[in-house]
C-alpha cells in the first residue's frame, strides 16, 4: 500500500464522484427550481448512453455521440415536460415521485424495444484509450476525461451561478418564486431551460458513462437510488449539496470497497440514515 | 420468440378452443414447460435458451410432437415456483425445461421433487441442486458451478500460475465459482493471495478492486463476472493497463457480450463448457443452422437451451412417455453435441461435459475464441447427493 | 380519519367474494393468483395505514415483511420451533423492526422519509442478502404450513390455504379499520395534517409515528408469514425495495387511504400483469402508463375515483367521507 | 392609470373578494385602508398576478392584464414589494438589485447609481447578503429593488410593518421624496396616519368590498367612517 497505490484510489474516487454528480447535480437543480422529484432523470441518464451508443454506430465516432446524445435527451426530456411535468407542478411530491415512477417502467420498455435486452457497451474515443502518467501513477485517460468533465461542469455551473445575471434569476427563483416573477422575471421559461439543462446533463452522464459502465436496460433503475442518496445526502435543490454528497458517496464507497470490503454494499445506506436521522433536510439544504 | 408462440396459442384458443384440446388428445404428443426469465436482468439468457430449444426440436423436424408452454420467471423465485405449480397443475405438461438462476431453482426444487415432474435445468448452476439437494426429477444439461471453475483451477496451477488474486460478485453463485477455483487451485500447490467480493448489482466501478488486485502483486487476476458486470470488468480492466493476466469463468468473454468488451477483452484466458469456435461437425452444423434461423453466432446459452431439448429427445427415443418414464430415461441421455461428448451422470444428474480453457483474440479485424485446452469429461463429486 | 362506510363495506365483501370465486371455479393458477393478490393486498393495506393515514410513504414495506418471513422461516425450518411459535416471532421481529426504523426516522417527511425508509430496508435485504447461513441471495426451503388438521384443513391444499389466505386478509383489514377509526388513527391523521398542532396538544409525535409503523409492521408481518407458507421458500428477493414500490403502485392504484382501495389496486395490478404478460414481454410499459394515467386522472385511484362520484351523488351524507387523494395530492 | 372593476378572487375553495372598483390616477398616492383579513393583500396580489382573477377586469395603462401572469404584469411596470418584504436571502444586495434591472431601460430609468443615491445606506451594505440585513435595511432594499424594474406604479403592502418608528419616518420620507418625483403609489396600509400623511386618495375595505372612498382630506375629519371600518 504504497502512495502511488492511494493516488489511484484517490483517483478512482473522484472519477466516480464526478459521474454522480453530473447525475444527481440535473436532479438536484430541477427540485431545487421547480420543486419537482424527477425520478425519470435516471431514465435520461439510460437513454444518453443508448443514444450515444446508436449515434456512435451510425457516424463511428465517439465525440458525435458524445454531443448529439445529450440533445437528443433534452428534446426527449422537452417532450416530458410538455406533456407531463408542467402540468405535475402543483401535483405534490408524492403524485410526482409516482407519476416520474411510471415512466421509469415505460422507458424500461422502450429500450428493450429499440435495444433489445443484451448489455451493449461503447468504445471510448481513440485519443483517450490509453493510460497517462499523473502524480507517479498510470491512470485511464478516459478517467481523467470524467474527471475533468465533472470538474469543469462544476466549475461552469458555480461560476454561472454565482456571477451571472441569469445564476443571480435562479438562485432568486429558488428561493422565492413568486417575488422573482413578481420583479418580471419570467420564470415559466426559466423553468423549462433550467429543466433542459438539466436532462442534458443527464444524457451527457450517461454517454460518457457507458465506455466505462455499460448500457443495460436496468442501468436507469440501478443508478437512480446512488443519485437520491447523494441528493438528499446533500440536501435537495443545492449545488454545493450535490457537489458535498457525491464527493462523500464517491470517496466512501470507494475507499469502503477497498478497506472494508464486507460493508461496502451497506456503507451508502447506512451513511444515508444516519445523515437523515442527524439531519433530516441534508448536509446543505437549498434556502427557501 | 415467446411473442408468436403466445400470439399463436392465442389465436388457436380464441378460435378452436374445442378442436385443439381434441388435437392434443388424440396425438401423444410431449408437453414441455419452458420457465424462463424473459423480462429483467436475465431476459437476453432466456431468449437465447428459448431460441436454442427451438431450433432443435424444429431442426429433428419434431415440432408436431412437442407442445411447448412457456411461462416468465421474471428471475423472481416466488414467481418462478408459481409458475411452475402452474405448469404442473394446469397445463400438466410432462417435463419442465429452462431456470436460469439458482434462486428460482432452490424455490422449485422441493416442489418438482414432490410432484415428480421432471426438470431439465438449462443453466442454474447451483452446485447444491446436483448435491446435496439433489432430486431423481432434476437433471442439469448446463453446468454447475464448480465444474466451470475447478478444471481451471488445477490447469492454471499446472500451467506455471503460482498466485492468484480472485473477484467475483457477493452473492451464492459468486462465491460458488470462486470457492471451486480456490479449491482446484490450491490442490495443485497455487496460492490465492487475496480475495474480494463485489456488491452484487451495485458495483458500478471496478477501478477500486482492480487497484487492489495489481497491488497484490499476483501472478494472476481470476474473476467471475457475467452478463453488464462482466462488460464493466473486462473494458475497466482493459482500460487502466493492468499487466498482471485476466483469468476467469468463461462467461467473462461470452460471445454474447465480447463485442461490447471490444479490444479489453483480447488475451484473457477462461473455461467454459461452449465455445463457438470448437472445430467439430456437429458444433459447425449447429452453428449453421443457428445461424440460418436467428442470424446472430450461439452463446453458450443457446447451446444450454438447444441441449435441453436434444436431451429431451434422447429420452423420449428411449421411451419416455410420461413423467414417470421420462424421469427414469433423462439420467441415461448421452450423445456427442455442439459442444462434444456429453452425458448425464446417474449419481448425482449432472451433466459431464468436456471444459474448454480458451483465449479471445483478434482474428481478421473480429474477436474470436482460441481453444488452448481442453479438459475432457469433467464429472462433479457425488458431494452428498442420495437420490 | 377512517370510517367504514356502506359502500366500503361492500366493496371489501364484493372483493372477497369474487377472489374466493375466482379461486374455487378458475383453474389451478387463479388459485396461485389469488394468494398472490391476497399477500400484495395485506402488504397495501399496511401500507396505506401508513402513507394514507399517517402520511408516511414507505419504501421499507417490502423488508418489514420479509424480516417476518425470515424470522418465521429461521425459527421453523433452521431452528426446528414449532410453527405457530415461529410465526409469532417472526411477527414480533417485524413489529420491531418496523418500530425502530418509525422511531428513527421521526423527524424526516416527504422525499427524505421516502429515503430514510429506503436506506432500512435496503439495509435488511442487504444483511439476508449476504448471510452465508440462510443460502444468501438463492434463499432457503423446508418451510412448512401450519398444521390445521386437528379442525379438519388441510393446508396443502391449495384451495383450502387460499381461502385461510383470504380470511387473515379480512382479519388484517379489520384490525387495521378497527385501529384506525379509533383514536389512535385519529391521532395519527392529526399528525399527518398538523403535526406541530398535536405537539401543542402534548401528543409525543415521534412515538406515535413509530407505533403506527410497528403496527403496520405487524400486518406486513401476516403477508410475510403467508408469503413464506404459500412458496415454502425463502429469499431475500421478499425484502427489495421495488417490492415496496409495488405495494405503493398498488395502494395509488387503489386508493390512498381508504384501506378498501389496496385490496382493489392489488386485484387490478396483479390480474393486469398476468393478462398482459400473455401477450407481451414489455408490460412493465403498461403498468407504468396505468399508473401515470391513474395519478393524471386526479390521483384518487380506481376506489377512491368511484368512491369520490358516489359521494357526489349522495350529498347528503356528505359528512362522512372525504376522499385522502386530495390531502396528498 | 390603473383601473379594476369588478374583481373577484380568493384562495381555492374560498372567496375573498367579491367585486371590486378602484380607480388610481397617475401620479397620485392611494391608501387601501382596512381592518385585518379584509382582503387588502388578497387584492395586491391579485394585481400583480399571484392570484388568478375569477372574475372583473384589470385595466393598467389602457392595457388589459386581467390573465396576464405576474411577470408580464410586472414588465408592464408594477413593481410590488411585499409585507415580507421577500428579499433573496441567497443573493447579495447587488444582485438583489441588478436582479430587478430590466435589460433595456427606457429613457430615465432607475439606475443602480439613482437608487444607491436614493438610499445611501444600501451602498456600504452592497456585498453583503441578503440574509444579513437588518429589517429597516430589508424594506429600503425591497423598494430599492422594486423601483430598479422602472416601475410606472409601486405597489407597497405594509411598509412600515414591524418596523421601528425612527425607521418608520424614513420610510416615510423616502416615500414623500418618491411622490415628489411623480410617482403613482399603491399603499396597503394598517398605519393610520402614516397614511393620511402620504395619500392622496383613500379606499376604505371591508369582507372583500370598497365601502368608502374619498380624499385623504375627508377621511381625516370623517371619525364615523374610521371607527367604523377602521376600528380606530
Amino acid at each position: 500500500m504504497d502512495l502511488s497505490f492511494w493516488i489511484l484510489q484517490f483517483l478512482n474516487a473522484m472519477q466516480y464522484s464526478m459521474l454522480l454528480f453530473l447525475l444527481s447535480i440535473g436532479l438536484t437543480v430541477i427540485f431545487g427550481l421547480l420543486h419537482f422529484v424527477n425520478l425519470a432523470h435516471a431514465s435520461l441518464y439510460m437513454m444518453g448512453a443508448y443514444i450515444g451508443i446508436s449515434v456512435a454506430a451510425m457516424t463511428g465516432s465517439f465525440w458525435a455521440a458524445f454531443f448529439l446524445a445529450p440533445m437528443f435527451v433534452t428534446l426527449i426530456g422537452a417532450v416530458l415536460y410538455f406533456t407531463l411535468i408542467d402540468r405535475m407542478r402543483t401535483a405534490g411530491p408524492m403524485n410526482q415521485v409516482l407519476v416520474t415512477f411510471g415512466l421509469i417502467f415505460v422507458f424500461l420498455d422502450l429500450v428493450r424495444m429499440g435495444w433489445g435486452d443484451i448489455a451493449l457497451g461503447l468504445d471510448g474515443p481513440a485519443s483517450l484509450s490509453g493510460t497517462t502518467r499523473l502524480l507517479g501513477v498510470d491512470y485511464p485517460a478516459y478517467r481523467l476525461f470524467i474527471i475533468a468533465l465533472g470538474l469543469g461542469v462544476m466549475a461552469t455551473m458555480w461560476l454561472v451561478l454565482a456571477r451571472t445575471q441569469i445564476g443571480a434569476m435562479i438562485r432568486a427563483s429558488v428561493e422565492n418564486t413568486n417575488m422573482a416573477a413578481a420583479l418580471g422575471i419570467n420564470v415559466s421559461k426559466l423553468f423549462f431551460l433550467v429543466f433542459c439543462f438539466g436532462c442534458a446533463l443527464a444524457g451527457l452522464a450517461g454517454v460518457a458513462a457507458a465506455p466505462i459502465l455499460s448500457a443495460t436496460t436496468t442501468m436507469g433503475i440501478t443508478i437512480l437510488i446512488p443519485t437520491l442518496i447523494v441528493v438528499v445526502i446533500g440536501g435537495l435543490g443545492s449545488l454545493e449539496g450535490a457537489i458535498v454528497g457525491s464527493v462523500i458517496i464517491g470517496f466512501m464507497e470507494t475507499f469502503g470497497a477497498v478497506m472494508i470490503p464486507s460493508f461496502s454494499a451497506v456503507l451508502t445506506y447506512a451513511l444515508l440514515a444516519v445523515v437523515l436521522i442527524w439531519r433530516p433536510q441534508g448536509l446543505i439544504p437549498a434556502r427557501g | 420468440m415467446k411473442n408468436i408462440a403466445t400470439k399463436l396459442a392465442l389465436v388457436t384458443g380464441l378460435c378452436l378452443n374445442l378442436g385443439f384440446t381434441m388435437i392434443s388428445t388424440a396425438s401423444a404428443e410431449t408437453k414441455v414447460g419452458l420457465l424462463l426469465p424473459y423480462t429483467g436482468t436475465y431476459a437476453s439468457l432466456g431468449n437465447a435458451i428459448t431460441e436454442g430449444f427451438e431450433l432443435a426440436i424444429e431442426e429433428a423436424g419434431r415440432t408436431e410432437e412437442f407442445t411447448i408452454v412457456i411461462e416468465d420467471t421474471e428471475m423472481k423465485p416466488p414467481v418462478g415456483l408459481a409458475k411452475a405449480r402452474k405448469l404442473v397443475y394446469q397445463d400438466e405438461v410432462d417435463v419442465i425445461a429452462g431456470v436460469v438462476s439458482s434462486g428460482v431453482l432452490g424455490a422449485m426444487r422441493d416442489f418438482i421433487h414432490q410432484s415428480q415432474v421432471p426438470l431439465i435445468v438449462a443453466n442454474a448452476g447451483n452446485n447444491l441442486a446436483t448435491g446435496e439437494n439433489c432430486s431423481p426429477y432434476i437433471v442439469r444439461v448446463s453446468f454447475s458451478n464448480g465444474q466451470i471453475n475447478r478444471p481451471m483451477g488445477t490447469w492454471l496451477s499446472e500451467n506455471g500460475v503460482k498466485t492468484i488474486y480472485t473477484l467475483a460478485p457477493d452473492y451464492a453463485a459468486g462465491h460458488q465459482m470462486i470457492d471451486a477455483f480456490t479449491e482446484a487451485f490450491t490442490a495443485a500447490g497455487g496460492e490465492v493471495i487475496g480475495s474480494e467480493f463485489t456488491p452484487f448489482g451495485q458495483t458500478k466501478d471496478f477501478g477500486p478492486y482492480l487497484t487492489n488486485a495489481q497491488a497484490s502483486g499476483a501472478d494472476g487476476i481470476f474473476v467471475f463476472y457475467a452478463g453488464g458486470e462482466a462488460i464493466n470488468f473486462v473494458k475497466q480492466y482493459g482500460s487502466f493497463n493492468i499487466k498482471t493476466p485476466l483469468y476467469g469463468s468463461g462467461f467473462l468473454t461470452s460471445p454474447l457480450y465480447v463485442e461490447a468488451e471490444g479490444d479489453a477483452a483480447i488475451g484473457v484466458r477462461a473455461s467454459l463448457h461452449y465455445i463457438p469456435t470448437l472445430d467439430t461437425a456437429e458444433n459447425k452444423a449447429f452453428i449453421k443452422a443457428f445461424q440460418a434461423k436467428y442470424n446472430t453466432m450461439p452463446s453458450e446459452y443457446a447451446v444450454q437451451g438447444y441441449d435441453a431439448a436434444l436431451a429431451l429427445m434422447a429420452a423420449v427415443d428411449n421411451g419416455g412417455v410420461d413423467r414417470a418414464t421420462l424421469a427414469s430415461q433423462l439420467p441415461h441421455v448421452s450423445y456427442v453435441g455442439p459442444r462434444g461428448p456429453l452425458e448425464i451422470d446417474p449419481a448425482t444428474n449432472n451433466i459431464v461435459q468436456n471444459i474448454y480453457i480458451y483465449d479471445t483474440v483478434m482474428e481478421n479485424g473480429a474477436l474470436t475464441q482460441k481453444i488452448i485446452d481442453t479438459v475432457p469429461a469433467v464429472r462433479d463429486d457425488v458431494a452428498g447427493c442420495q437420490m | 380519519m377512517f370510517y367504514q362506510t356502506k359502500l366500503r363495506s361492500i366493496t371489501l365483501i364484493a372483493a372477497l367474494i369474487f377472489l374466493a370465486c375466482y379461486a374455487s371455479f378458475g383453474s389451478y393458477f387463479a388459485r396461485e393468483i389469488v394468494v398472490e393478490i391476497i399477500i400484495l393486498a395485506i402488504l397495501a393495506i399496511s401500507l396505506d395505514l401508513c402513507a394514507g393515514f399517517g402520511g408516511m410513504v414507505s419504501l421499507c414495506h417490502g423488508a418489514m415483511m420479509g424480516v417476518a418471513a425470515y424470522g418465521f422461516a429461521i425459527m421453523s425450518a433452521k431452528l426446528g420451533w414449532p410453527l405457530f411459535p415461529s410465526a409469532l416471532i417472526g411477527l414480533f421481529a417485524a413489529v420491531v423492526f418496523s418500530g425502530l426504523v418509525g422511531w428513527v426516522t421521526s423527524r424526516t417527511n416527504g422525499i427524505f422519509f421516502i429515503m430514510a425508509t429506503l436506506a432500512f430496508g435496503q439495509m435488511a435485504y442487504t444483511f439476508f442478502f449476504k448471510s452465508r447461513w440462510l443460502g444468501g441471495d438463492d434463499g432457503f426451503g423446508g418451510i412448512s404450513r401450519f398444521d390445521l388438521s386437528m379442525i379438519g384443513l388441510e393446508t396443502n391444499d391449495s384451495l383450502v390455504f387460499t381461502y385461510i389466505g383470504l380470511v387473515i386478509l379480512l382479519l388484517a383489514y379489520g384490525l387495521t379499520a378497527i385501529v384506525m377509526r379509533s383514536g389512535f388513527g385519529r391521532t395519527l391523521s392529526g399528525i399527518h395534517v398538523n403535526e406541530d398542532r398535536m405537539k401543542a396538544l402534548g401528543v409525543n409525535t415521534a412515538a406515535h409515528r413509530a407505533k403506527a409503523m410497528a403496527f403496520s409492521g405487524f400486518i406486513a408481518g401476516l403477508a410475510g408469514i403467508i408469503a413464506a407458507q404459500h412458496t415454502l421458500y425463502i429469499s431475500p428477493e421478499l425484502l427489495i425495495w421495488t417490492t415496496s414500490g409495488e405495494a405503493l403502485i398498488v395502494v395509488i392504484l387503489g386508493g390512498l387511504g381508504t384501506l378498501v382501495g389496496p385490496i382493489i389496486g392489488a386485484i387490478l395490478l396483479v390480474l393486469m400483469k398476468h393478462e398482459i404478460s400473455n401477450y407481451t414481454d414489455y408490460w412493465h410499459a403498461f403498468i407504468g402508463l396505468v399508473l401515470i394515467f391513474t395519478v393524471l386522472a386526479g390521483g384518487r385511484g380506481v376506489f377512491g375515483q368511484i368512491e369520490y362520484w358516489f359521494n357526489k351523488l349522495t350529498q347528503k351524507h356528505q359528512s362522512t367521507t372525504k376522499p385522502h387523494g386530495d390531502d396528498h395530492a | 392609470m390603473l383601473k379594476v372593476s369588478s374583481l373577484e378572487s380568493g384562495y381555492g375553495e374560498t372567496q375573498v373578494l367579491h367585486g371590486v372598483d378602484m380607480d388610481i390616477r397617475k401620479g397620485s398616492v392611494h391608501a387601501l385602508l382596512g381592518r385585518n383579513g379584509v382582503g387588502k393583500s388578497t387584492m395586491l396580489k391579485t394585481l400583480i398576478g399571484q392570484l388568478p382573477v375569477r372574475r372583473g377586469r384589470i385595466t393598467f395603462q389602457e392595457t388589459d392584464i386581467t390573465a396576464l401572469p405576474s411577470y408580464a404584469i410586472a414588465r408592464h411596470g408594477m413593481a410590488y414589494v411585499p409585507e415580507t418584504r421577500d428579499i433573496f436571502g441567497a443573493l447579495t444586495v447587488r444582485e438583489n438589485l441588478q436582479l430587478a434591472s430590466r435589460l433595456a431601460p427606457s429613457e430615465g430609468a432607475w439606475s443602480m447609481q439613482d437608487t444607491l443615491a436614493f438610499f445611501p445606506n444600501l451602498e456600504k451594505r452592497l456585498n453583503n447578503g441578503g440574509h444579513q440585513l437588518s429589517g429597516g435595511e430589508q424594506q429600503m432594499l425591497a423598494i430599492g429593488r422594486a423601483l430598479m424594474t422602472d416601475p410606472n406604479i409601486l405597489i407597497l403592502d405594509e411598509p412600515t410593518e414591524g418596523l421601528a418608528p425612527i425607521i418608520i419616518q424614513q420610510i416615510f420620507e423616502k416615500l414623500l421624496a418618491l411622490k415628489a418625483r411623480g410617482m403613482t403609489i399603491l399603499l396597503v396600509e394598517q398605519n393610520l396616519h402614516f397614511a393620511l400623511g402620504l395619500a392622496d386618495d383613500i379606499s376604505l375595505m371591508s369582507r372583500g368590498e370598497i365601502v368608502w372612498h374619498g380624499t385623504s382630506e375627508t377621511l381625516a375629519h370623517d371619525t364615523a367612517a374610521q371607527s367604523r371600518w377602521l376600528g380606530v
